[in-house]
């Protein structure tokens, strides 16, 4: 059996082992709470969500 | 949110260029939209996670049985059906002139085809022809397996066009068999037809011509019988008796002993 | 209306309407114009070189008498000088801009060192100068995405350092406590680039490794340029503006972690399937193959998300410039990402390989995919650090279908003769000059696709040209009139 | 995934994992490889490969310096794989051990013009080299390979006669009467670069096939 391989099985266990515990760490600690929040990041008062922006093309005929 | 930034800022420190003082007026630029109210934090689909499983699957199948044993010495990743051992020229009837035609195949293509092309007809001006070249057709091979033992230099009508280039020598490139090979390809392709040639030809001619260094000419070739020759009678009519006594001093003792033991045969 | 306020209220009082908040984004804007502004018209102006030079090879692969007698403007030459244009002048340029802006508005603080990072900007800018006359000079090191000149690369990586470390601060002094997905991917990127290539750098110029080594880290790196560097920064981009334009939060928060993670452990195994055939132990292929093929996690995710935040949007396409672009680039993103699992399948590979597929390929991912979104960014980000709308809507309309049309006539012809070019060289009866010559359509509609780009290049330069007079000029009001008549008027009428 | 250290700690653990795999590794198996030893037919020993000098390795510099990798590759895929085998562009595939002392690797990823792994046993005629560098047209009608005049020198024929290097140019390529077109030191060491690549040594790992015996 080569290192290579051994490192590749090892990480097998490894990788999930860490994923599952670090995904129970974050909902222990309430990473996951609040997603809105963090959803609504990109929106602020000048460009709230609920309004859409930079729509500037093809203006012309509404305006007339 | 740090408590500094509920004083009010001046907005004309936070411009460079103090152009505009009324935020809301500055801000009105880039305000254009249009009502439409939605959030989300939709759960995972069921069908996008069954998926990624069996993808998962795949890879752990696909790794084990394709990686070689992770060896450094293993390039082919089939080796657990490796492919039969490659055999150039093996099975094709029993027909030698197939046979050879099939072994010359890829030797034309190394050697030949760069400049001779891969439909033999050569390079107008530059590279002569093969598909119905005399010289290749002629009677016997005894021309062409010098030219493609040692090269040719200078002029050389060809199909009554004439050329002036420099052919390699590939007496170190190719093995007896090769040439043999690859000459009845040449001699039997492009719709040329002619006759096979046998490794022991080209044998004898390349040891009676072992002292030859220069690549021919083709005044020099004019003078070879086209055909006949057996062992050792291939030297060519051309030859002095000097030049023949300086090619024998040029020769290895061994191969002298050689020499002189077939001819005495 | 009451989900609006619903959600309203989710947000941290400070967020609400007063003037302080007001006063604070208009802070964070004009805190990173300078620096923004100068990596963003230095890069276009990479991009004006780079396309000619572009055109230029592209003519040579047709006609090769072409500019033949000038040893400096050889094709191999020509070729690389332009890979490196357009990369490290234009794309990575334009997606620092880009990234410091997302950075300072999502972390909610001012940038930090506007200075300091244009002067940054200086050196990245001289390094490059450098680097391209030393390739075409006949200094390059064959190396493919590697070809500067070893004696330009450390003030790039001095500037890289510069403005990476002051992005990495902003994000360490953020004033938002939640992180959106586009800062993963934009810190991502950040911390990614220079250990890529640094360590192709000390392993491949400064103390070369052995032997075929060498390919496995220039393919590890090469690869990853794009898919740890262009890649994250473009999807930062992607999932910003996607929301922010239509109005709406992305779809769902689980498939963007989902998508973030599996791209972070799939992609930088990646690089390797450019040596399928090649002299390497057939695991590291077979890896990368794997690695390849399992990118369709994140792909399929991110699609899924972008579109259904898109869903019952599309309208918006027709007004905004931002989402044309980005939505074609998150489009391209996806087309891209399955052809690039197709040509990393070694029964596919077999065929497109060594083609010009392959070129159509890299095409439709760094200028389908990452050039579109960084217009599509430029577009709404310009004028608000800046204070000025863009002076020509016909300008943009050129701008998006020369490109849009240009590249879909690149990319599909040149794929489909790429196809053809392999069938043909894995067929040993047809003599490979007869292969060559049947390429040649193809490389001659890549020329014409070349003009059309190069026309929505010199559109948006002078677009963006125009604007910026106005900058200098004196301020100037109609901009609002010119463009909004809901916005502004209904924001006032309340 | 609001916590900033985690995000830093995922973010490197993910790219040390294929710098590890992709980059270490490889070196760890192949930085150590060493030139194989064997004894051919003749009973001659052959250590292959060696590394190039003089006029090849400054020739190395220059296919290096005119980027001519971006059109040609320097590998032989495997036999049933693609059909360079067939085409001549080598008898065996290349392994790792074939490129032990390129500096830089130039493996290529197009193929825009042939492979030239084996280019240098497939066409070691100086001339063809010259002249198909001097103008491609003279030697492969139809090729899209620019011409590399730069490489090569003009000049009125010197009174001691014409130089022997001079080209044999003919037809629409011939140059006035009394002039010559000779190579300048830059083509002569690429065409000595382009002569030393050759891959026609049997390597444990991947061996030349074997020519059936045809001759009865």
């Amino acid at each position: 059996m080569n290192v290579i391989a051994l490192i590749l099985l090892g990480s097998v266990v490894v990788v999930p082992a860490v994923a599952l515990w670090s995904l129970h760490w974050a909902s222990r600690t309430g990473e996951f709470r609040l997603l809105n929040r963090a959803a609504l990041l990109p929106f602020d008062d000048e460009e709230p969500v609920g309004q859409a922006t930079d729509q500037i093309l093809n203006r012309g005929g509404d305006r007339r | 949110m740090s408590a500094d930034s509920n004083r009010p800022l001046d907005p004309a420190a936070a411009l460079d260029r103090g152009e505009a003082t009324d935020v809301v007026q500055m801000h009105a630029a880039v305000q254009r939209e249009r009502p439409e109210p939605m959030e989300g934090s939709e759960p995972l689909n069921l069908w996008l996670v069954v998926f990624i499983a069996v993808l998962l699957f795949w890879a752990g199948s696909y790794l084990t049985q394709y990686s070689g044993g992770f060896r450094a010495d293993e390039f082919s990743e089939n080796q657990i059906n490796p492919a039969p051992p490659p055999v150039v020229g093996g099975s094709g009837g029993d027909d030698p002139v197939t046979k050879a035609v099939k072994a010359g195949t890829p030797l034309y293509v190394t050697y030949c085809a760069p400049c001779h092309q891969g439909d033999g007809n050569g390079v107008a001006g530059q590279f002569p022809p093969l598909a119905g070249s005399e010289w290749v057709l002629a009677e016997g091979p005894n021309r062409i397996i010098r030219i493609v033992l040692h090269g040719l230099g200078g002029p050389i009508t060809v199909k009554g066009s004439t050329y002036n280039n420099q052919m390699n020598a590939f007496r170190d490139s190719m093995d007896d068999v090769q040439i043999a090979n690859v000459v009845t390809y040449i001699r039997n392709s492009f719709g040329n037809k002619g006759s096979a040639v046998s490794a022991a030809e080209v044998a004898a001619i390349r040891t009676a011509t072992a002292a030859r260094v220069d690549p021919w000419s083709a005044a020099e070739l004019e003078g070879v019988a086209v055909s006949g020759g057996g062992e050792g009678a291939a030297a060519p009519a051309a030859l002095t008796v000097d030049q023949i006594k300086e090619a024998l001093k040029a020769l290895p003792a061994e191969d002298l002993k050689t020499l002189l033991q077939d001819v005495a045969k | 209306m009451s989900s609006t306020n619903t959600l309203k209220a989710l947000m941290p009082g400070d967020v609400q309407s007063d003037p302080a908040r007001r006063a604070m984004l208009a802070e964070i804007d004009a805190s990173c114009r300078v620096p923004v502004l100068f990596f963003v018209v230095s890069g276009l102006m990479w991009l004006l070189l780079g396309t000619l030079l572009a055109l230029v090879a592209s003519i040579k692969l047709h006609n090769p008498e072409f500019l033949a007698a000038w040893e400096w403007l050889t094709f191999g030459r020509v070729r690389p000088a332009h890979l490196n244009t357009v990369i490290y002048g234009f794309a990575s340029q334009t997606g620092i801009g880009v990234t410091l802006w997302l950075m300072c508005r999502l972390c909610r603080v001012p940038f930090p060192a506007p200075g300091l990072t244009t002067v940054a900007a200086l050196f990245w800018n001289l390094g490059l100068t450098i680097g391209v006359v030393g390739i075409l000079v006949g200094d390059s090191t064959a190396i493919e995405w590697l070809e500067l000149p070893r004696y330009s690369t450390p003030i790039l990586f001095f500037s890289y350092a510069l403005v990476a470390v002051w992005s990495v601060i902003t994000f360490r002094l953020r004033r938002e406590r939640h992180l959106y997905v586009s800062q993963w991917y934009l810190l991502a990127a950040l911390l990614w680039f220079p250990w890529l290539y640094a360590t192709a750098q000390i392993m491949l110029l400064i103390e070369p490794v052995r032997g075929v080594v060498q390919a496995s880290v220039n393919w590890w790196f090469a690869h990853n340029v794009l898919g740890l560097w262009f890649t994250p920064i473009g999807l930062g981009a992607i999932y910003y503006f996607i929301p922010k334009v239509v109005g709406r939060p992305i779809h769902s928060y689980y498939l963007s972690v989902l998508g973030f993670w599996s791209l972070a452990l799939f992609y930088n195994w990646n690089g390797l399937h450019h040596l399928i055939g090649g002299p390497m132990p057939a695991w590291m292929i077979t890896v990368s193959v794997v690695a390849s093929v399992m990118m369709l996690i994140p792909v399929i995710t991110v699609a899924i998300n972008h579109h259904f935040t898109m869903v019952g949007h599309f309208g918006k396409l027709r007004h905004s410039p931002t989402l044309r672009f980005i939505v074609f680039g998150a489009m391209a993103y996806t087309l891209t990402s399955l052809q690039g699992v197709a040509n990393s399948l070694r029964s596919y590979s077999e065929i497109v390989h060594f083609t010009h597929h392959t070129v159509a390929h890299a095409h439709l991912g760094v200028y389908g995919f990452f050039t579109m979104v960084m217009f599509g960014s430029l577009y709404y980000i310009v004028p608000r650090i800046t204070q000025r709308e863009w002076p020509s809507l016909a300008l943009i309309s050129v701008h998006f279908w020369g490109c849009a049309l240009g590249l879909i006539l690149y990319v599909v012809p040149l794929s489909y003769g790429g196809i053809l070019q392999g069938l043909g060289m894995n067929d040993a009866s047809i003599p490979f000059l007869k292969v060559v010559e049947g390429t040649l359509p193809w490389l001659r509609i890549r020329t014409g696709a070349g003009l059309l780009l190069a026309l929505g290049h010199v559109a948006f330069v002078v677009n963006l040209g125009w604007l910026l007079c106005r900058v200098f000029g004196p301020y100037r009001k109609p901009v609002v009139e010119l463009f909004t008549e809901t916005g502004t008027a209904a924001v006032t009428a309340k | 995934m609001n916590y900033g250290p985690l995000l830093f700690l995922g973010i490197l653990f993910t790219l040390a994992s294929s710098w590890v795999g992709l980059v270490l590794m490889p070196n760890r198996q192949l930085g150590a490889l060493t030139a194989n030893t064997s004894t051919n037919d003749t009973g001659v020993v052959v250590v292959y490969p060696q590394p190039r000098h003089g006029e090849a390795q400054q020739g190395a510099e220059h296919y290096r310096s005119l980027g001519c990798v971006y059109c040609h590759s320097q590998q032989v895929r495997p036999e049933g794989f693609g059909s360079d085998i067939e085409r001549g562009w080598g008898r065996r595939r290349t392994v790792s051990r074939d490129y032990l002392y390129d500096k830089p690797v130039m493996l290529g990823t197009s193929r825009t013009g042939p492979d030239l792994t084996n280019i240098g046993e497939r066409q070691s005629s100086h001339d063809w080299h010259y002249s198909h560098l001097y103008n491609p047209q003279i030697t492969s009608k139809g090729s899209v390979m620019p011409p590399y005049p730069f490489l090569f020198e003009k000049r009125r024929v010197p009174a001691s006669g014409p130089s022997s290097d001079a080209l044999k140019l003919s037809g629409e390529f011939a140059v006035e009467d009394g002039w010559e077109v000779v190579p300048r030191p830059q083509a002569r060491q690429l065409v000595e670069y382009l002569r030393s690549l050759k891959t026609t040594v049997d390597l444990p790992e991947a061996p030349l096939p074997k020519a059936a015996a045809v001759e009865e």
